[in-house]
């Protein structure tokens, strides 16, 4: 439980996201072009942090389903971006495998089949902003 | 040096449970010209009041320093016990040792301390305090309304029943507003325009209302009591007081192409008009911006067509400047933009419209003559989804963050109409959270869902998608079922959220009465002052001040009334006796002040001054005590410090920063 | 003087507030309970306009080691304006404090409003803390008032 | 007679710093005035005239003079404690010695201050002969010799050497303490320097300049001369002549609120402010006129009518240099003269 | 000088004026004194030479309350102090001829010693009809010829222009003396770290003796009655005690005159201890200047100051920390 208080945090200092700040309206998951594939869906990841149930998004189908096209954080009325919590999940979850920042340059070397496409997505889609 | 009591409340346990008070009573005890320290578990009782009174006079006190809550608070309760004891109430002061000290820290020891520190300033302040005496100014019995919705008429009739001469000034063509532009009114179902005309009527026959429509406030000045304004009464193009009312004109009217504001834009009126049937006064507007004879110089069949010869195109804007007592402002409200709400394609497709354009669409005498159809083909539609939310209770910057609080009532509304008149058409709601607080609201929205089945859904739509085939696809969630819902509609309808009418700031810069980061004019306090702005004499009435729904609106209107009339009652106000003062002897008249005064209180004198036995002319400030509102940003200005301010002098507040900083 | 008060700094601050809205948001952090250091004593002024930067030099010369002035937020000043003179007069003083080597931390203004309570306090935890990062005005106290 | 060498002075200044604080010359931002000396300081004895006289080192430019300190409602007074250090202030010149002279008749005549008293009783003056007189120095007029100074040590810097007479006890006593850094000599050199002095004196503009007619049997006819009338128009009433002025004694007396007592100093005045002798009723003073007069009158009249003729200018030239609107007392005795002539 | 004492003479004689206020021969060479003449005689006395640098507009706030117009002789940056009081009704423009004197530039005698001159006894070269290019200065240990800038005062080597603001009529040349930029030196304060800005003020301002020199020749400073001499203010301060003058007096005094000073350098010139005053009044312009667009004081008698007008996007006193170098 501890370890997922401290998780949350980490998820929220690399977000930069205050889940408390959600207000449910669902609007995230009403625009998710992957809702379909996803287990824990968009709106839920933002409970899922606020209630500090960490352990089941890191297992989470959800995390490799999103596209990182941050529709949900350009619609988002109350500027939650779950899209970026749910990105900040799968640094986490990289990161515990010791695979740390990485920056757009490296990443053509260290390409490594075992690196999930939708963290490179996620990445190039931050880094192009 | 004064001879100063200091009295110290616990407030309960307010204050007492983190503040020492027996330590503050010892402590101002030892301080220079303190004669008299005690305290009371509640100085502001009856009790406790009573015991300032005695002090004063069994201790003959100077001054007085209560050691209590915010002066905001109770100023006024101690200044006026203090005065039935005798003793001038400008020479008390507050330490405010509960909001600034006692609740806001923990430890008894520094809270103690700072209290501590806050009385001795007080008593520094007292010291220096001298008796002022409230002058008095006269009250013109006279109220002017601006705006003239629901709310600027139910102020003006109520202000015109008690007996006022009231004027409305509103800015379109017909008294009104946004009520006159609803079809059905909810929770009752009534016909808005069948409750609405007669109160213009009314409004319009009165003997104590005069209404200045298709007309601006100008400018203000004065205070209260007595305000001078200028309004603007813009130029109409037809003779009031010659037109019938008989419609020719607008009929004749070659050019039918304008944008019909009335309804939203949906469909088009000549350039001469009146904005709808019922209106008030029932005088067309030559719309010059539209106009051709304006536009080009050639037409001028209205004026042709006028049998009462009322249409003068040469008529000009005319400055009316009348003074009133006290000022109510009613000025509405609007829908928001909705030009940044891309996913909900309303700039793309016709079909996505806003709730006030439904009820346009809705009302027989809308574009649609009340038949309830597609704008883009005309066809009636079977699926209906309306969006709760559209700008509401958003953190980002393209909506507002409040909650609009009407729209789920009107939603609600809206879809039982519908159900009703049209049982085939399939009505969906998407909400985040349904609000009804309200007599008989939520008994309404229930049966809404129960008798009309209407298709509530929790959750927010993510887009809407215009199809080829002239369907919208709308997509949300459902976050009940866990599910993402994809819906075909024919028509959308967005619950935008709305905003105070645009021309409110500026006007509340006219009237140096205070609005929100939101554009809503502020209350002098949220729950005890809401119908009052800060701003002595300045009152609000409906949306104006935040959103309300008409009961509401029409309750405020009339508390804004009595507040208005109340004023209107008295012959003389007494004045903030804490205003600027010159001292002609250091005063060396190099204007500096008056280039700062917000209120124009500061003029120049040429006056024979003895200055410590040389006599000379001297120019120098001269404050009108009843125009200055004490902000004191000529004491700043003036480089010799000849301009003071009476009850925070400078040597005032010096003393303050030295017992602070002792 | 106990010696005690060597070690531990306690600074003096001298917050002006103007009585519409930054006082009143100051009463609204004290009725929400909204905490803030005890060092910050405030003086109600009736605007941000009256504050006179002699006062402000005054309570630098007594010994305070912040001072912190609070005013309507611009547009909204209940004299209309006010506090704009005010944000002159201030960016000017301030600057020539910077200029003649007083640390700029230890001056701000800040617009709160009355509703802004949350603002009010956050404002006074943060102008605290930079001023104990700051520590003790030994550049402009007068000599005499040094102890 | 003594000497050293110019080089070895800083050891000079160490050593009497060592026993005794040392008030001398030092150039700070390009202004040379009398400072406590300290290792760092930058000594400098080649500017002929110091702004201010030596005048602070006796009588400062405030000082105070109790502390009123509050416990509960009761007030304790402490009282400044009076110098009670020898200290040794060096290179003041023939001027600023006798400035100190008119000072002592104003204070350690009945009332004796006693905060001056002490600070005269412990003071040693170590005076120097001004090398090159300059041309708005005319303390010939008053009878000094700037090539022999008073003091309790007179000295001459003479090229490299700096000569070192003892006149009095104090000086005896301070010599001794320094005399391993001394070395004895013969007068030839000094006396050639006093010569060569005193043939610039003979040439400097004001040498010249006389002050028969002024005494203190003129008060009437020099009062109400109407030459006050135009002589005024220029002055600033600033404080500048007054400050610099090393035998200007007025002083007010004032209260400080330091927070934690109040402190009652007293401060050099200035009979060219407005507010100078106010009271409550007003000012006796009440036109720049009046108060430019009193300064000249007091200098030129009043003063050596109460002191045996002894006027309170020592011809140092300070305000010659230093007004703003150069006015200055020759010019004023210059005006005299001049109407006189016609 | 002499066209300047004949057109005087002549104004004199018409009635046109009743005194002439202008500048009187010292009696060393570079002391002339501000004068009022008030006929012929007097003006053989006139003196207008590279040593008039005194500023005679303050003068005439006095001079409005006389009988009849009074002549003064403003250089071109006396003007803009004249023009600055007219702007505050401190004088009377109607008892005014003003005569616009040329200017190659004031000296500063203490800056002539500076060279290494004592006991001066005469300066050459200072004429208005001079080229002003060399000074010859003849002291008593030695004749010494130096040239004109390095004896001018350290107004004129940024002077603002040799155009006059307001007068009737103009005499005499001027000649360009700016060599310098007017706000380099308050930039290299500016560039200094906060403790070395701190070292440099308070080194500088220990010298002061609150003498109020600098006060009372500033045409800004026209209070009848200073703040720092009323008891109303509890401000009144004569001392020269530790840490108070180099602080409060002279940020005050500054801040007083803020949007009013015209730089006309007087507080330095007069300054007995020369400390450089001028670099206050300098950094409240050049922040005016950067901060609420480029003002002059007493350039334009219709112009808002910078201290009693605002516009709504003014920027916040936070810029103060972020433009700050230290």
């Amino acid at each position: 439980m501890k370890s997922e208080k401290k998780q949350a945090e980490k998820i929220k200092e690399i977000s930069g996201v205050n889940p408390l700040k959600c207000m449910k309206c669902g609007k995230c998951s009403a625009t998710c072009p992957s809702f379909a594939e996803m287990d824990i869906k968009p709106h839920q990841f933002v409970s899922y942090v606020q209630n500090e149930e960490i352990e089941e998004l890191t297992k989470s189908v959800s995390l490799w389903k999103c596209l990182s096209c941050f529709a949900c954080v350009e619609r988002c009325p109350r500027d939650v971006k779950p899209g970026k919590i749910i990105d900040a999940v799968r640094q986490l979850v990289e990161r515990e495998k010791d695979g740390d920042y990485l920056s757009p340059n490296e990443i053509p070397e260290l390409l490594d089949p075992e690196i999930p496409q939708q963290l490179l997505v996620s990445a190039f889609r931050r880094y192009r902003r | 040096m004064q001879r100063i009591g200091v009295f110290v409340c616990h407030c309960g346990s307010n204050i007492a449970a983190t503040v020492d008070v027996k330590k503050v009573v010892e402590m101002a005890m030892c301080e220079p010209g303190v004669v008299h320290a005690e305290d009371y578990p509640y100085m502001c009782s009856e009790a406790g009041q009573a015991k300032i009174q005695a002090a004063i006079k069994e201790k003959n006190l100077g001054g007085v320093v209560v050691c209590s809550c915010s002066p905001r608070m109770h100023e006024n309760t101690f200044r006026k016990a203090a005065e039935k004891a005798g003793l001038n109430p400008y020479m008390v002061e507050i330490a405010n040792i509960r909001e600034h000290c006692s609740w806001i820290h923990k430890n008894m020891e520094e809270a103690t301390e700072k209290a501590v520190i806050l009385m001795k300033a007080a008593v520094a302040k007292v010291n220096l305090n001298t008796p002022l005496q409230a002058g008095e100014s006269r009250v013109t019995k006279r109220a002017l309304v601006i705006g003239g919705g629901i709310a600027g008429i139910q102020t003006a009739l109520d202000i015109a029943e008690a007996g006022y001469p009231v004027d409305i000034v509103e800015k379109t063509p017909s008294i009104g507003g946004r009520m006159s532009q609803l079809d059905k009114t909810f929770p009752t179902l009534d016909c808005s325009a069948c409750i609405l005309t007669p109160k213009m009527v009314e409004a319009n026959a009165h003997p104590n209302i005069n209404i200045y429509t298709y007309s601006e406030v100008e400018k203000v000045s004065g205070f209260v009591g007595d305000f001078t304004v200028d309004i603007r009464k813009k130029a109409r193009s037809v003779d009031m007081s010659k037109c019938t009312g008989c419609g020719v004109c607008q009929e004749k009217c070659p050019n039918k192409k304008t944008p019909n504001e009335f309804n939203r834009g949906l469909n088009n009126r000549s350039a001469i008009y009146t904005p709808f049937a019922q209106a008030i006064p029932n005088v067309p507007v030559i719309d010059r911006e539209h106009c051709t004879k304006f536009l080009t110089g050639k037409c001028g069949i209205c004026a042709k067509v006028c049998q009462a010869g009322a249409v003068d195109y040469e008529q000009q804007d005319e400055i009316i400047t009348e003074k009133y007592g006290a000022i109510v402002v009613a000025t509405g409200f609007n829908m928001i933009n909705l030009d940044k709400y891309d996913e909900y394609a309303y700039s793309q497709s016709k079909d996505v419209i806003t709730s006030l354009e439904l009820e346009r669409i809705m009302n027989a005498a809308g574009p649609t003559k009340g038949h309830l159809e597609r704008l883009s083909d005309g066809k009636a539609p079977k699926e209906m989804v309306f969006i709760q939310c559209v700008g509401s209770r958003c953190a980002d910057k393209r909506g507002k963050s409040y909650c609009s609080k009407i729209c789920c009532m009107y939603t609600a509304k809206h879809a039982m109409l519908i159900r009703d008149k049209y049982p085939d058409v399939n009505v969906t709601v998407f909400y985040i959270d349904v609000r009804t607080p309200g007599k008989n609201f939520d008994e309404f929205y229930r049966r809404a869902v129960e008798e009309y089945g209407v298709n509530y859904i929790k959750g927010q739509v993510g887009k809407v998608i215009p199809q080829p085939d002239g369907k919208l696809l709308v997509q949300g969630s459902d976050l009940l079922s866990n599910k993402q819902i994809l819906k075909e509609a024919d028509m959308v309808v967005l619950a935008a959220a709305i905003e105070p009418e645009p021309g409110v700031r500026n006007i509340a810069t006219m009237l140096t009465a205070s609005i929100d980061t939101n554009d809503f004019l502020t209350e002098a306090h949220a729950k005890l002052r809401p119908v009052e702005s800060p701003t002595a004499g300045i009152f609000l009435s409906g949306v104006c001040q935040g959103p309300k729904d008409i009961p509401e609106t029409v309750s405020q209107a009339g508390a804004a009334a009595v507040k208005a009339i109340g004023l209107l009652a008295k012959d003389k106000l007494t004045t903030n006796p804490c205003t600027a003062k010159a001292d002609e002897l250091m005063c060396n008249g190099c204007s500096q002040c008056a280039n700062v005064c917000p209120y124009g209180a500061i003029s120049y004198e040429t006056k024979l001054i003895n200055d410590h036995g040389v006599r000379e002319d001297r120019r120098v400030a001269v404050v009108n005590s009843a125009l200055c509102q004490g902000c004191g940003a000529c004491t700043v200005t003036c480089p010799s410090g000849a301009m003071d301010l009476q009850g925070f002098s400078n040597r005032q507040i010096l003393a303050e920063v030295d017992a602070i900083c002792r | 003087m106990s010696i005690n008060n060597n070690s531990e700094f306690k600074p003096k601050i001298v917050a002006f507030c103007c009585n519409w809205c930054s006082y009143a948001g100051a009463d609204l952090a004290g009725s929400s309970r909204l905490t803030y250091p005890a060092d910050v004593k405030i003086i109600r002024v009736p605007c941000s306009c009256r504050v006179n930067p002699m006062f402000i030099l005054r309570a630098f010369e007594k010994g305070a080691d912040g001072v912190i002035l609070c005013g309507c937020h611009p547009g909204d000043c209940h004299y209309t304006s006010g506090n704009f003179y005010a944000r002159r007069r201030m960016t000017l003083l301030f600057s020539m404090l910077d200029y003649i080597g007083v640390e700029n931390g230890r001056t701000r203004v800040e617009w709160v409003s009355a509703a802004e309570g949350v603002k009010f306090s956050a404002t006074m935890n943060s102008f605290v803390e930079k001023i104990y990062s700051l520590g003790k005005n030994v550049r402009l106290e007068d000599l005499r008032c040094k102890n | 007679m003594k000497k050293i060498a110019k080089e070895a002075l800083p050891m000079l200044y160490k050593k009497i710093a060592e026993a005794k604080e040392l008030i001398i010359p030092v150039k700070v931002c390009g202004q040379t005035n009398y400072k406590v000396w300290t290792e760092d300081a930058e000594v400098d004895l080649d500017t002929l005239k110091t702004v201010k006289s030596a005048k602070d080192a006796f009588f400062p430019q405030s000082e105070t003079l109790y502390t009123v300190k509050k416990e509960d409602k009761k007030l304790h007074i402490e009282p400044e404690a009076l110098k009670n250090q020898e200290f040794v202030v060096f290179g003041m010149k023939a001027c600023d010695v006798q400035g100190v002279a008119v000072l002592d008749k104003v204070f350690l005549v009945d009332p004796v201050d006693s905060f001056y008293a002490a600070r005269r009783e412990h003071g040693i003056i170590v005076s120097m002969a001004c090398h090159e007189p300059e041309e708005t120095c005319f303390c010939k007029a008053f009878g000094l010799d700037a090539a022999a100074p008073a003091g309790d040590v007179v000295t001459w810097m003479v090229g490299d050497e700096l000569y070192w007479n003892p006149v009095t006890k104090k000086g005896e006593d301070l010599t001794a303490m320094v005399a391993e850094l001394l070395t004895d000599a013969d007068e030839k050199a000094v006396e050639a320097e006093k010569e060569s002095i005193k043939k610039i004196v003979e040439k400097l503009p004001y040498s010249n300049l006389s002050l028969e007619g002024w005494n203190g049997s003129v008060l009437d006819e020099k009062f109400n001369s109407p030459i006050w009338e135009t002589l005024f128009k220029p002055c600033l009433a600033c404080g500048t002549c007054t400050f610099v002025c090393p035998t200007c004694q007025c002083y007010d007396i004032k209260d400080y609120d330091t927070g934690h007592g109040v402190q009652r100093y007293r401060c050099w005045d200035s009979c060219m402010y407005s507010d100078f002798t106010m009271m409550a009723h007003g000012n006796n003073r009440n036109s720049q006129m009046q108060r430019f007069r009193q300064r000249f009158m007091h200098k030129l009249v009043y003063f050596p009518a109460n002191n045996d003729g002894m006027y309170s200018c020592v011809g140092c030239g300070r305000c010659v240099e230093k007004c703003p609107s150069s006015l200055n007392i020759v010019k004023v005795i210059k005006a005299f003269e001049k109407k006189e002539e016609k | 000088m002499q066209e300047l004492i004949t057109r005087a003479k002549e104004l004199l004689a018409d009635g046109t004026v009743a005194r002439v206020l202008g500048w009187k021969a010292g009696d060393l060479e570079y002391n002339p004194q501000p004068a009022f003449f008030t006929n012929e005689k007097e003006l053989e006395e006139f003196v207008y030479n590279g040593f008039c640098g005194a500023n005679l507009s303050k003068y005439m706030i006095e001079a409005s309350k006389l009988e009849g117009k009074t002549l003064i002789c403003l250089k071109p940056c006396d003007s803009y102090s004249f023009q600055q009081l007219m702007k505050e009704h401190r004088i009377d423009r109607e008892k005014a001829y003003i005569i616009g004197v040329g200017c190659k530039g004031k000296l500063d005698i203490d800056r002539i010693k500076a060279n290494g001159l004592k006991g001066v006894t005469g300066v050459t070269g200072a004429e208005l009809t001079d080229d002003c290019e060399e000074l010859c200065v003849t002291t008593l240990y030695g004749d010494k010829k130096i040239p004109y800038a390095d004896g001018m005062l350290e107004r004129c080597s940024v002077c603002k222009g040799k155009e006059h603001m307001i007068c009737d009529e103009q005499i005499g040349e001027s000649k360009d003396t700016k060599t310098g930029e007017r706000f380099a030196k308050v930039a290299a304060v500016e560039e200094m770290s906060s403790a070395e800005k701190f070292a440099f003020f308070q080194k500088e301002l220990s010298k002061c003796i609150r003498c109020n020199a600098c006060r009372n020749v500033c045409p800004a400073c026209s209070c009848r009655k200073c703040v720092f001499d009323s008891t109303k203010f509890d401000s009144a301060q004569k001392a020269n005690v530790d840490s108070f003058e180099e602080k409060m007096f002279h940020i005050i005094r500054a801040f007083h005159v803020a949007g009013r000073c015209t730089d006309c350098g007087e507080c330095s010139r007069v300054c007995p201890q020369g400390i450089p005053l001028h670099l206050f009044n300098r950094k409240f312009i050049k922040d005016i200047n950067e901060l609420y667009g480029e003002y002059q004081a007493g350039a334009d008698i219709e112009a808002k100051a910078p201290l009693t007008s605002y516009v709504f996007e003014d920027v916040e006193p936070s810029v103060v920390a972020e433009r700050s170098k230290s």
